[in-house]
């Protein structure tokens, strides 16, 4: 008869058992046992996963894109962002941050910064290594930090990066001090 | 061995005296507890190790809980009593009444001449298996009475603390 | 090699006496039978102490004792139950407030 | 005890008598102690690893060459945590519970004979004493939910408390059907009891049910996983311990982890013929290889439980309850009668096919009588 008493039990057990002495065998396939050995052994992540914003740079680090619009810092929900704009010695604004600061214990990763930022200048990493001691200055990561050249992100996102840079128009950008020629 | 006696039936005492005085009856409860305990012990000390564990059995396992459940049930969960506190109106009455009653018993057994019997010495083993041939020989009759009074304690007490909602 | 009977006399009449003393003072009904637990197990006791000191082989002491705590614990159980149904009755354990003996 | 006082008087005559008498005391004590404090720790670590391999992940083997000194790491680290007490808790009571935890617990160690000739304390009322002990940690428990003094430790300990009295009776009553055939409450003449081929009590009919329905009970005092509603985690968050932390905590856990521990001792003393095995009597070394069978059965507990814990779901509170008052406690009344017409029965073979057959019939009955109530189809308000 087929509902034997405890029928279910004993499959149960027996399905366990299997799955015990089996992991033994083909234990050091990765489906099997599952486990990724942290520090030492990594595991490869997705493409689109996404931790803080950085901003990006091609070529040296000063031809940063970002000309410190403000959007970003405006459209972030949890208002983690501070830019102050640059200005020349007689105060004439340069589209260029002197301080961008994103304090990183208050972003909560959303990537709307990435999204409305119309120079394709910030976007998201994927490093999620960034523990500090301090609770508070540590957390507060300033300019020189944030800048990450292209090529590291084509590294990471090569798919995203290759689309973006499609479609960026080879703009030369003014270089500091210069008065932008009309296009 | 009496350095033993007494430290057990301090611990007796104490248990029985904090189980009455005490205000919260969860702290009350757990004095009780160390009261059964105390007596179990006795009862050890006694040579009566089939009576200490019914003991610990009986009591510690079912009558505390049971005292438990119903201190849970009566919704003093604070366990502490308003108004004036845990003792009746005349309670000195009750402490000289129960203090003269000891001291009738205590002069009463000083009195009988049995104070200074010693023991007849350490009982033989196997008094456990003694107690269950005397269980079903001579005394079959009360285990079959206690029997069916428990069974009655156990439905009344069921019945009585039923909620009556049909009548209402 | 034990002590004298005496002591064992005296304990159990502190013992009964101190449950005594609780069963009369004590407002709250759930104490009260904790009391009377206490002066059961008194005289448990005794049985237990009458039957290691004045036995001569009999068991009588040891049975009698093992039934007085079986009909014991059956009482508590249904003072207990009592209690419970009063409560609903009166919403309270008080013993003074328990006066009226309406039905 | 007797014999390790020879021992000690053989060894080193010169010695007083009674410090020679406090040290035959002290000295299995602190052995009994040393062993089953080292095998909860290596319990531990036994038990997460194979929970791990049967979840297809590999246990701890971080700490220690393959994560042996997990336990250890555990333990200091609930040492240094800080240990909040909640200021709405009751402190005496709360620092209370988890003692008188962990008191039964060990208590119980005292009449388990774990080799030939060596059991702590030898009493005439052994098995008895330690069912009677292990029903005092009910009390602890519920102290330990009520002194929190938050919704979900009482809930808990109530939970724990109605489980624990309602598996205490299939479990006494289960013990009995041993106590019957071995004539006598003292463990070491259970264990002398079932000598011989064939002599241990699980190769009996009765003896094989009185030993899943003591194994149930067990597993259900104290918590383990098919029955561990008290701190399930997914309902009520950690049941009677969630206001404990740090070695409070520490305690509650060994105190669960050594009753489940010392029931296991209990079981093999009752049903698994204790030490006896096909060397245990040798007389130089016999009483080693005694040792060694015991730890041995011991082993095969364990990997029951672990292996109960690593497949079977929790089950529901109506289903633990009504599984015990419906379905253990009259099989073990069954059981009783079983053995007694065993034992009375004119020849082996019949007694031993007229109660298997008894038993069998028993069972369905039981179980086709309780699968109603089981498992009945679920009926949504809003869907067909």
């Amino acid at each position: 008869m087929s509902n034997l008493l405890g029928k279910g039990l004993i499959d149960g057990l027996v399905v366990t058992a299997k799955n015990f002495v089996g992991s033994y065998f083909d234990g050091n396939r990765k489906d099997r046992l599952f486990t990724y050995q942290y520090p030492e052994e990594r595991m490869k992540l997705p493409e689109n996963s996404r931790t803080f914003p950085f901003l990006v740079y091609d070529g040296t680090p000063d031809q940063l894109r970002c000309t410190a619009c403000k959007i970003c810092e405006t459209e972030c929900p949890p208002q983690c962002i501070y830019i102050v704009m640059e200005r020349d010695a007689n105060g004439k604004p340069l589209q260029r941050p002197r301080v961008f600061d994103i304090d990183i214990s208050v972003c909560m990763q959303c990537g709307i910064c990435a999204e409305v930022c119309p120079f394709n200048a910030i976007k998201m990493d994927c490093d999620f290594e960034r523990s500090k001691h301090g609770r508070f200055e540590d957390l507060l990561v300033h300019l020189p930090e944030l800048l990450k050249s292209n090529e590291y992100y084509h590294q990471i996102k090569s798919a995203e990066a290759t689309r973006v840079d499609a479609t960026r128009k080879p703009t030369k950008k003014p270089a500091a001090g210069t008065k932008p020629e009309k296009i | 061995m009496t350095i033993v006696f007494l430290t057990m039936s301090a611990v007796t005492v104490l248990g029985a005296v904090l189980a009455v005085t005490l205000r919260n009856l969860v702290h009350c409860l757990l004095a009780l507890v160390l009261f059964f305990l105390g007596i179990a012990g006795h009862f050890f000390l006694l040579r009566a190790d089939f009576l200490g564990a019914a003991q610990i059995l009986i009591y510690i396992g079912a009558v505390a809980v049971l005292i438990l459940f119903a201190i849970m049930l009566t919704r003093n969960i604070t366990g502490t009593e308003g108004g004036r506190g845990s003792l009746g109106g005349a309670w000195w009455l009750g402490v000289g009444i129960a203090a003269a009653l000891a001291g009738l018993m205590c002069a009463a057994s000083r009195r009988s001449g049995l104070a200074e019997k010693l023991p007849y010495g350490a009982t033989e083993e196997g008094v456990v298996k003694e107690i269950g041939r005397l269980l079903v020989t001579d005394w079959v009759v009360p285990l079959e009475i206690m029997a069916v009074l428990l069974t009655a304690a156990l439905i009344g007490a069921v019945v009585i603390a039923l909620e009556e909602e049909r009548k209402r | 090699m034990s002590v004298p009977l005496g002591y064992y006399l005296v304990l159990g009449a502190v013992l009964f006496a101190v449950g005594l003393c609780g069963a009369l003072t004590r407002k709250n009904a759930i104490a009260v039978l904790m009391s009377i637990e206490i002066m059961f197990n008194a005289a448990i006791l005794n049985f237990v102490v009458f039957w290691y000191y004045l036995h001569n082989g009999a068991l009588t002491g040891q049975m009698f004792a093992l039934f007085a705590i079986a009909v014991a614990a059956a009482e508590s159980a249904v003072g207990l139950a009592l209690v419970i149904s009063v409560y609903r009755h009166y919403k309270s354990v008080d013993v003074d407030e328990m006066k009226a003996l309406k039905g | 005890m007797d014999a390790i006082y020879q021992l000690i008087h053989a060894y080193c005559p010169t010695m007083p008598d009674l410090l020679a008498l406090v040290l035959a005391i002290l000295l299995p004590i602190a052995i009994v102690m040393g062993v089953f404090l080292t095998v909860f720790a290596l319990l531990t670590w036994v038990e997460r690893k194979a929970l791990g391999r049967i979840q297809n992940r590999r246990g701890p083997n971080r700490v220690g060459p393959v994560g042996l000194f997990q336990p250890i790491a555990d333990g200091l680290k609930l040492l240094t945590k800080e240990d909040i007490v909640p200021d709405a808790a009751d402190k005496v009571v709360h620092f209370l519970a988890p003692v008188l935890v962990v008191v039964p617990a060990f208590l119980v160690l005292a009449v388990v004979p774990v080799a030939r000739g060596f059991v702590p304390v030898d009493l005439n009322i052994g098995v008895l004493f330690a069912l009677a002990v292990s029903t005092a940690s009910v009390l602890a428990l519920f102290m330990a939910g009520w002194a929190s003094h938050n919704k979900f430790s009482l809930l808990g300990a109530m939970r724990g408390v109605a489980q624990v009295v309602s598996y205490e009776v299939p479990m006494v009553l289960a013990a009995v059907v041993v106590l019957m055939a071995a004539g006598s409450l003292s463990s070491v003449t259970i264990v002398e009891a079932q000598r011989g081929l064939g002599g241990w009590f699980v190769c009996k009919p009765w003896g094989f049910v009185g030993f899943v329905i003591f194994q149930l009970c067990a597993m259900a005092e104290v918590a383990r996983t098919p029955f561990d509603l008290p701190e399930a985690e997914s309902e009520i968050v950690a049941g009677y311990h969630t206001e404990y932390s740090g070695f409070k905590f520490a305690l509650f856990q060994m105190g669960e982890y050594v009753a489940a521990i010392t029931m296991g001792g209990i079981t093999v003393t009752m049903f698994l013929g204790g030490y006896l095995g096909p060397g245990s009597d040798l007389p130089k070394i016999g009483w080693l290889i005694s040792a060694c069978w015991f730890f041995a059965k011991f082993g095969i507990i364990v990997v029951i439980n672990i292996w109960a814990r690593g497949t079977w779901p929790r089950v529901r509170v109506d289903q633990l309850l009504g599984f015990a008052w419906k379905l253990l406690l009259p099989l073990s009344l069954v059981n009783i009668v079983a053995m007694a017409v065993w034992h009375f029965s004119p020849s082996k073979l019949v007694g031993w096919v007229a109660s298997a057959v008894l038993l069998a019939v028993a069972i369905v009955a039981l179980v086709r009588l309780n699968a109603g109530a089981a498992f009945e189809k679920r009926s949504y308000r809003f869907t067909s």
